[in-house]
């Protein structure tokens, strides 16, 4: 069986800076990996190069055995990766409904068709709902997006990633942002809604990630310094020299 | 609430005025003056418009009116020199029951107008209407695109060329000659006339450039200047008006350049004043209507008419024949029915004010009449323009000009 | 030739400084504040027509100095007033704002002014031919006009490169997004570049208005072709606006000076039509003819096979 | 993955379907073209009664060039509205399908072409189509600035070419022709304006109607997504580049069958056609009225027709307030009249429409003032600007006013400046009563 993402090599610079220092990865088909790593290690960045928004300086990316280094972003959404962003990005004038039917309608066939109506498709439409009932926002479908609470707009970030379908979900900092509660409501979501699919996930609670994660990965200054299970990678030597240590230097600086 | 108050007392009183407003002499025959009258053309178009009201009180109304007491009335419909609002306003003085409307400004708006009158009348047999124009000179009009519905008042481009080409003939110092024009269908017009007529009356005479430049979007003439002045130019025509005539003219002058130039549009509405002592004896135009010296009935005319807009002038001499020849028309048909009166206008001779006759050529609809070379200058100027002591004084008349030059006009008549 | 070709980059030389005049001050802007200021040349207009004022009043001199201060007030009260209320709808509307307002100043200007052509003229210290060369004058004032975009030009370059403010803009227009980390007072900030853009827009117009003229549609006749100078040097580029100024200056110059047409081109190629065939009007193409279009064909080039300009950095 | 349906479903009771089913069919049926069908219907019985209520040839006149308007203004919004587009440059694609149009007559007339003269339009759209199709292939990449620059380089190419290709636009006098000698349609040669009309007016309808439904398609619904966020619509497996790909070439033909329409109208095309003043006016009209609605463009090619043709006959000023409207539309409504009115809506659906009766009422006065003060102090400041002896009146509502005396002056200021401040001092007032009819229900604006 071939892994779900392969990274071989995976390079990026800015500029003269180094951001990505060559990644070898494997993310295994069904499992839910965590990638964690301080401030300005280059988890976005990452997380950018595999779905496409930034094109890689050097190195290889696979998705289910198949090349996508240098596809476009819907490109690779369509072979089936779907991610989240850090930063709340869904489509804030368009109601809430309409957030998660847009996340649809590509992986049911509709494309740019303007010659069948979105309101008369009734798979559609009941699918869309289905979404927004997992993820407990049905009672807010006709508001516009951009006024929901902040919580609310993370969950339909969510819904907007996984309604298409994708085996590959990649969430970018879910809970980042939230109150213990909601966190535990978004865990909670999260473990329910990627149920048999493969999850790559970049978080900071780290109770969180050892909650969800099957696997984590540790990134430092653009490399991977361990991959393992949770009690590995905690019982790794050079995790807790170098990941702990410079969470004691950048809690200071950052946020 | 003084202020509440006060405004209901103006709303009402604005009302019951605009109402009474409506109520006008019904007996007036009525011209649809379809111009610019807002936008970056409308000083040409108001100049134009008080000078047909101005016409219509002193050669009509004044005296009498025509048909036993019917006034003149100008009705302003501002057609923001766009060919689709002319059509809207034509359709307004439609509505209105107009049956003459006159036109003047840019050639593209006169052949929308000829054209939707041609097919208003054919398609509205009991509703025809005739129209006047004053001052579109592309030859077309009379030409291949003539109608029994439309006259033409002012010397055609061709006609004009003619008379021009002549006066450069006759000075045998000029060797070389640099046509300049705007790039639209008048431009290109007149630079083919000027070649192909000094070709037949000077052939020693080289065109040392024929440019078209585009129109209206010019910044800085200096790069033409400057080619005109490398070429050894002894003498420059242009159809040039407004702003790019202004610029051209200016820049000509600056780069050095000491040849007179010929020009359709040099005078007036404010390019007199801008040219000023820098023009003086270089810019020439070609049009009808003496200026200077005038004839004292012409100088009565004038100082009456800035008595009363001293800010302009009187300087499209055919709105007066016009309006003079339509009043003829309408009396000589002894009714106002558009097809009689263009029967009446065909053939007419008319004396004009400013000295010189207009005969309406009945086989094309154009006004034949004296056209003149004149000079800005302020020597010997009694009628200036733009205030500014400076004006054209005649240096040379082609009398009748082209009275036998060609038409390819075929226009059908309807019955009388 | 040799006159045609001295003459030619001279006239190209003014007419890209009296472009990089403009273009300078909407980078400026642009880089601050990623307006892109379609009413740019209405405050050109407004120099020139504020000058024309103050010339039939006081002579041209005082103008020189009084007219940019208006217009760069003008430009002030229209940040503080207008624009910074539409700026929480995002930058198209920040566009749509400045093409209301172009249109909106050209309708004032007639307002006040009236729709002729105003006299206004160069004074008569400088109304002389500087030299003559091959016969031909080069007017004193062209030359007054190379100077003062020269001078500004300079002064430009100083501020930005010596002073405090200088730098704070200089972070900006590279780090666009860090302007508001930098502690300082960042409306002020965008209100006195905005100003100060309008009145280098001012100027420009009060020396320009006497050589190309002062009428309404002097704003729109220009206003456009700024737009394609700072895109085809690149948006937010200092350096790509003086470059670009002055190759569109000369590309219009010298486009005008040489009389290539399709159909030497196509003699050469020995290829030869109808002189009424339907495409007749392409044999026929000269390059004066289009000299108008060349910048608009550079600029839809540029946008898109180069589109960060030729020294620009960011995309816009 | 149905594990999870019946575990969520705990809104309501569970003898009911389950809550998202009726939200999925609530969305259906809210959605479904039965319900806009009676405003179509509407529209179309206006329309039919339209010339009778104003038979006069220049009203005829009007009402077609409102049409003509429409059509162009809500293939505009097809791009700003619906996709985020600010083009300067649309006027390009109405100009050609127009040309082509005449062109198209003129085969009719000399070629013996067989053409019935209500199919022209949708020629001219097919030829506004085939021109959108390369512009937008490389014009669409990019939203936002570049787009926008982009449309007005093409449009000043297109424009200046116009003047220089005269075999295909006719230079300056433009293209002319005759629509009448096309075969006879339900025996109307369309000789008189008001058959002209009806034809047009059914246009205007198939055209809105297919425009509406365009914005109901799965390509018009990911138009709005890309509009909102382009890059989110790329992670949803759309290209955005080819999502507006497909709006620009809809508008574009929409926009050709209002060229197309406007050469059945007016017989002629010229220049003015497709230059960029017909492009910014296009803007103007869509922006006044709304591009956030469907019918703002409609309301906004209404308006902005009337004040063309029956301001302009009142006031040569038409044009300055014609500008300061945009300006203040921009600032103060950017959603536009429609927008004003739409407002209004959580008010009236909580049934509290009428406690703004009393402070609108109040408001009107000192807008009034204002507006009239602000006009007659305008009016007035341009006759005293044109120096003609004599005529030192300035007409306006029908009043005579002599601008070398000071009472006019006077009471103009008085009404501007106390209209002003009227509004100033009730505008606490005024916002304090929105906000209470608009209720606490109202959260977003």
């Amino acid at each position: 069986m071939t892994a779900a993402l392969q990274m071989q090599g995976v390079r990026k610079n800015f500029g003269p800076t180094e951001i990505i220092r060559g990644i070898d990865l494997e993310i295994r088909a069904g499992e839910r990996h965590a990638i964690i790593g301080p401030n300005g290690a280059g988890k976005s960045t990452l997380f950018h190069l595999i779905s496409g928004k930034y094109s890689k300086t050097a190195g290889r990316i696979l998705l289910n055995g198949t090349e996508v280094t240098e596809l476009q972003p819907y490109q690779i959404n369509r072979m089936g990766l779907s991610r989240s962003f850090q930063i709340t990005n869904i489509f804030p004038r368009l109601s809430v409904f309409e957030n998660v039917r847009c996340g649809l309608l590509w992986s049911m066939d509709y494309r740019n068709s303007f010659w069948r109506l979105v309101d008369t498709e009734r798979a559609l439409n009941e699918r869309a709902a289905q979404i927004l009932d997992q993820i407990g926002l049905l009672d807010r479908c006709d508001l516009p997006a951009g006024v929901l609470a902040y919580a609310e707009q993370r969950a339909l970030e969510i819904g907007i990633t996984i309604a298409g379908g994708a085996d590959v979900i990649m969430l970018d900092e879910p809970t980042a942002g939230m109150s213990h509660s909601e966190t535990e409501g978004v865990v909670d979501l999260i473990r329910r809604v990627t149920e048999g699919r493969t999850l790559v996930m970049v978080e900071h609670d780290m109770g969180v990630v050892f909650n969800l994660a099957d696997r984590i990965s540790v990134l430092v200054y653009g490399e991977i310094i361990a991959t393992g299970s949770p009690e590995e990678v905690r019982a790794s030597k050079a995790v807790q020299e170098a990941y702990l240590g410079t969470v004691q230097e950048s809690g200071e600086e950052v946020l | 609430m003084s202020v509440t108050r006060r405004a209901a007392v103006a709303a009402t009183l604005g009302l019951a005025l605009a109402m009474s407003a409506g109520a006008q002499a019904a007996d007036s025959i009525k011209i649809a003056f379809i111009d610019p009258l807002s936008g970056p053309f409308a000083t040409t178009g108001e100049s134009g418009l008080r000078s047909f009201e101005f016409a219509a009180d002193v050669l009509v109304n004044h005296k009498g009116g025509v048909l036993g007491g019917r006034m003149f009335e100008i009705v302003p419909l501002d057609n923001k020199i766009s060919p689709k609002e002319s059509l809207i306003q034509l359709k307004r003085a439609i509505s209105d029951g107009i049956q003459y409307i006159v036109q003047g400004n840019s050639s593209g708006v006169a052949n929308a107008l000829t054209d939707a009158v041609e097919k208003h009348n054919k398609r509205n047999p009991d509703q025809r209407m005739l129209f006047l124009n004053y001052s579109a000179v592309d030859p077309a009009l009379t030409n291949e695109k003539c109608n029994f519905w439309h006259f033409r008042f002012d010397a055609n481009a061709d006609i004009k060329m003619d008379a021009l080409t002549d006066a450069i003939a006759e000075d045998q110092g000029i060797k070389k000659v640099y046509i300049i024009g705007q790039d639209y269908s008048f431009g290109k017009a007149v630079a083919a006339a000027a070649v192909d007529m000094l070709a037949e009356k000077r052939p020693d005479i080289e065109i040392v450039g024929n440019e078209l430049h585009p129109i209206g979007k010019v910044k800085d003439f200096t790069p033409y200047a400057t080619k005109i002045k490398s070429s050894g130019a002894q003498a420059v025509i242009t159809g040039n008006w407004g702003a790019d005539m202004v610029g051209l003219g200016k820049a000509i002058i600056e780069a050095g350049v000491d040849a007179p130039i010929y020009t359709y549009y040099g005078a007036h509405d404010g390019i007199t004043a801008t040219f000023g002592e820098l023009g003086e004896g270089i810019i020439r135009s070609i049009r009808e209507g003496t200026l200077n010296p005038p004839t004292p009935e012409f100088k009565a005319l004038n100082d009456a008419f800035k008595a009363k807009y001293p800010d302009n002038d009187i300087n499209q001499p055919r709105i007066f024949n016009t309006i003079a020849m339509l009043a003829m028309a309408i009396e000589k048909a002894g009714t106002t029915d558009p097809v009689k009166v263009a029967y009446a206008l065909e053939g007419m001779e008319y004396d004009t004010i400013m000295g010189g006759k207009v005969w309406m050529r009945p086989s094309d609809h154009q006004a034949i009449q004296d056209v003149h070379i004149s000079v800005h200058t302020n020597k010997d100027i009694v009628v200036d323009a733009d205030n500014s002591g400076y004006g054209l004084k005649d240096e040379k008349t082609v009398t009748m000009a082209g009275k036998d030059s060609p038409t390819s006009c075929e226009m059908t008549r309807p019955d009388a | 030739m040799t006159e045609l070709v001295i003459f030619s980059l001279l006239n190209g030389l003014v007419t890209g400084l009296l472009l990089f005049m403009l273009s300078s001050g909407l980078t400026l802007i642009f880089s601050m504040m990623g307006v892109l200021n379609f009413a740019h040349a209405s405050f050109y207009m407004l120099g020139a027509y504020f000058a024309y004022t103050i010339s039939s009043y006081i002579g041209f001199w005082p103008g020189l100095i009084v007219a940019p201060l208006l217009v760069g007030l003008a430009g002030a009260l229209v940040e503080r007033y207008g624009l910074r209320h539409v700026h929480r709808h995002g930058h198209v509307a920040e566009l749509i704002f400045t093409f209301g307002l172009a249109f909106l100043i050209e309708e004032i200007v007639q307002f006040f002014w009236g729709r002729a052509t105003k006299d206004y003229s160069e004074p008569e210290l400088l109304h002389f031919p500087l030299f003559t060369l091959y016969g031909q004058n080069f007017p004193a004032y062209k030359a007054f006009m190379i100077l003062i975009s020269i001078g500004i030009f300079i002064g430009l370059f100083t501020v930005l490169s010596r002073s405090r403010i200088g730098l704070i803009i200089q972070a900006a227009i590279t780090h666009p997004h860090t302007v508001s980390n930098l502690g300082h007072n960042v409306p002020l900030v965008f209100m006195g570049v905005f100003g100060v853009g309008s009145a280098l827009a001012g100027l420009a117009g009060v020396i320009a208005g006497p050589a190309l003229g002062t009428f309404p549609g002097m704003a729109f006749v220009l206003g456009s072709i700024v737009f394609v100078v700072i895109v085809v040097g690149g948006l937010g580029s200092l350096p790509g606006a003086f470059v670009a100024s002055l190759l569109i200056g000369w590309l219009q110059t010298f486009a005008i000076a040489l009389d290539w047409s399709v159909n030497d081109l196509l003699d050469i190629l020995g290829v030869s039509f109808d002189a009424d065939h339907v495409l007749r009007d392409l044999w026929t193409l000269s390059l004066p003819q289009v000299a108008p279009i060349l910048p608009y064909i550079l600029l839809i080039l540029i946008l898109i096979f180069r589109p960060t300009g030729l020294m620009g950095k960011r995309e816009t | 993955m149905s594990a999870s349906e019946t575990t969520t479903a705990r809104v309501v009771a569970p003898d009911t379907e389950p809550a998202w089913k009726r939200v999925a069919d609530d969305q259906m049926r809210r959605g479904a073209f039965t319900r806009t069908l009676p405003m179509w219907v509407g529209a179309f019985a206006l329309l039919m009664v339209m010339p009778l209520l104003f038979p006069s040839a220049v009203g005829v006149t009007i009402m077609n060039q409102m049409g003509i308007s429409i059509v162009f203004a809500l293939s505009y919004n097809m791009l700003l509205g619906q996709g985020g587009m600010l083009s300067f440059g649309h006027a390009v694609y109405f100009g050609l399908g127009g040309f082509l149009s005449v062109h198209v007559m003129n085969y009719v007339e000399y070629d013996g072409w067989w053409l019935p003269l209500p199919l022209l339009p949708f020629l001219g759209g097919l030829f506004g189509l085939a021109f959108a199709i390369p512009i937008a292939g490389f014009s669409t990449r990019r939203a936002g600035t570049v787009f926008a620059m982009i449309s007005l380089g093409v449009g000043e190419l297109v424009a200046a070419c116009s003047i220089i290709f005269v075999a295909f636009f006719g230079g300056e006098e433009g293209v002319s022709g005759d629509r009448t000698m096309g075969p006879p349609v339900f025996g109307s040669e369309f000789l008189s304006e008001v058959e002209v009309y009806y034809l047009t007016a059914v246009i205007v309808l198939i055209s809105a109607l297919f425009m509406y439904l365009f914005s109901r398609t799965p390509a018009g619904r990911m138009a709005n997504a890309v509009r909102d966020n382009e890059e989110r619509a790329e992670f949803v497996g759309y290209s955005q580049r080819y999502v507006r790909f497909v709006s620009f070439c809809a508008a574009g033909f929409f926009a050709g069958v209002a060229g197309g329409l406007f050469a059945i109208n007016y017989e002629i095309l010229t220049e003015e056609n497709l230059n960029l003043v017909t492009s910014g006016w296009v803007l103007l009209m869509a922006f006044i009225g709304g591009v956030g609605f469907f019918i703002g463009p409609i309301v906004g090619a209404i308006l902005l027709t009337l004040l063309q043709t029956v301001l302009s006959n009142h006031t040569e000023l038409w044009q300055l307030y014609v500008g300061i409207l945009f300006v203040l539309t921009v600032m103060y409504a950017p959603r536009g009249l429609t927008g004003l009115v739409m407002m209004h809506g959580p008010a009236l659906r909580a049934g509290r429409l009428g406690m703004l009766a009393v402070p609108y009422a109040i408001a009107v006065v000192p807008l009034l003032a204002l507006l009239a003060g602000t006009a007659l102090l305008l009016e007035m400041g341009h006759t005293a600007n044109q120096s003609v002896v004599g005529e030192s009146e300035a007409h306006v509502f029908g009043l005579t006013l002599d601008v070398t005396t000071a009472l006019p002056w006077v009471v103009a200021a008085v009404l501007a400046v106390g209209g002003g401040y009227g509004l100033y001092r009730i505008a606490q007032y005024l916002r304090d009563a929105f906000a209470q009819a608009t209720g606490p229900a109202g959260g977003h604006q």
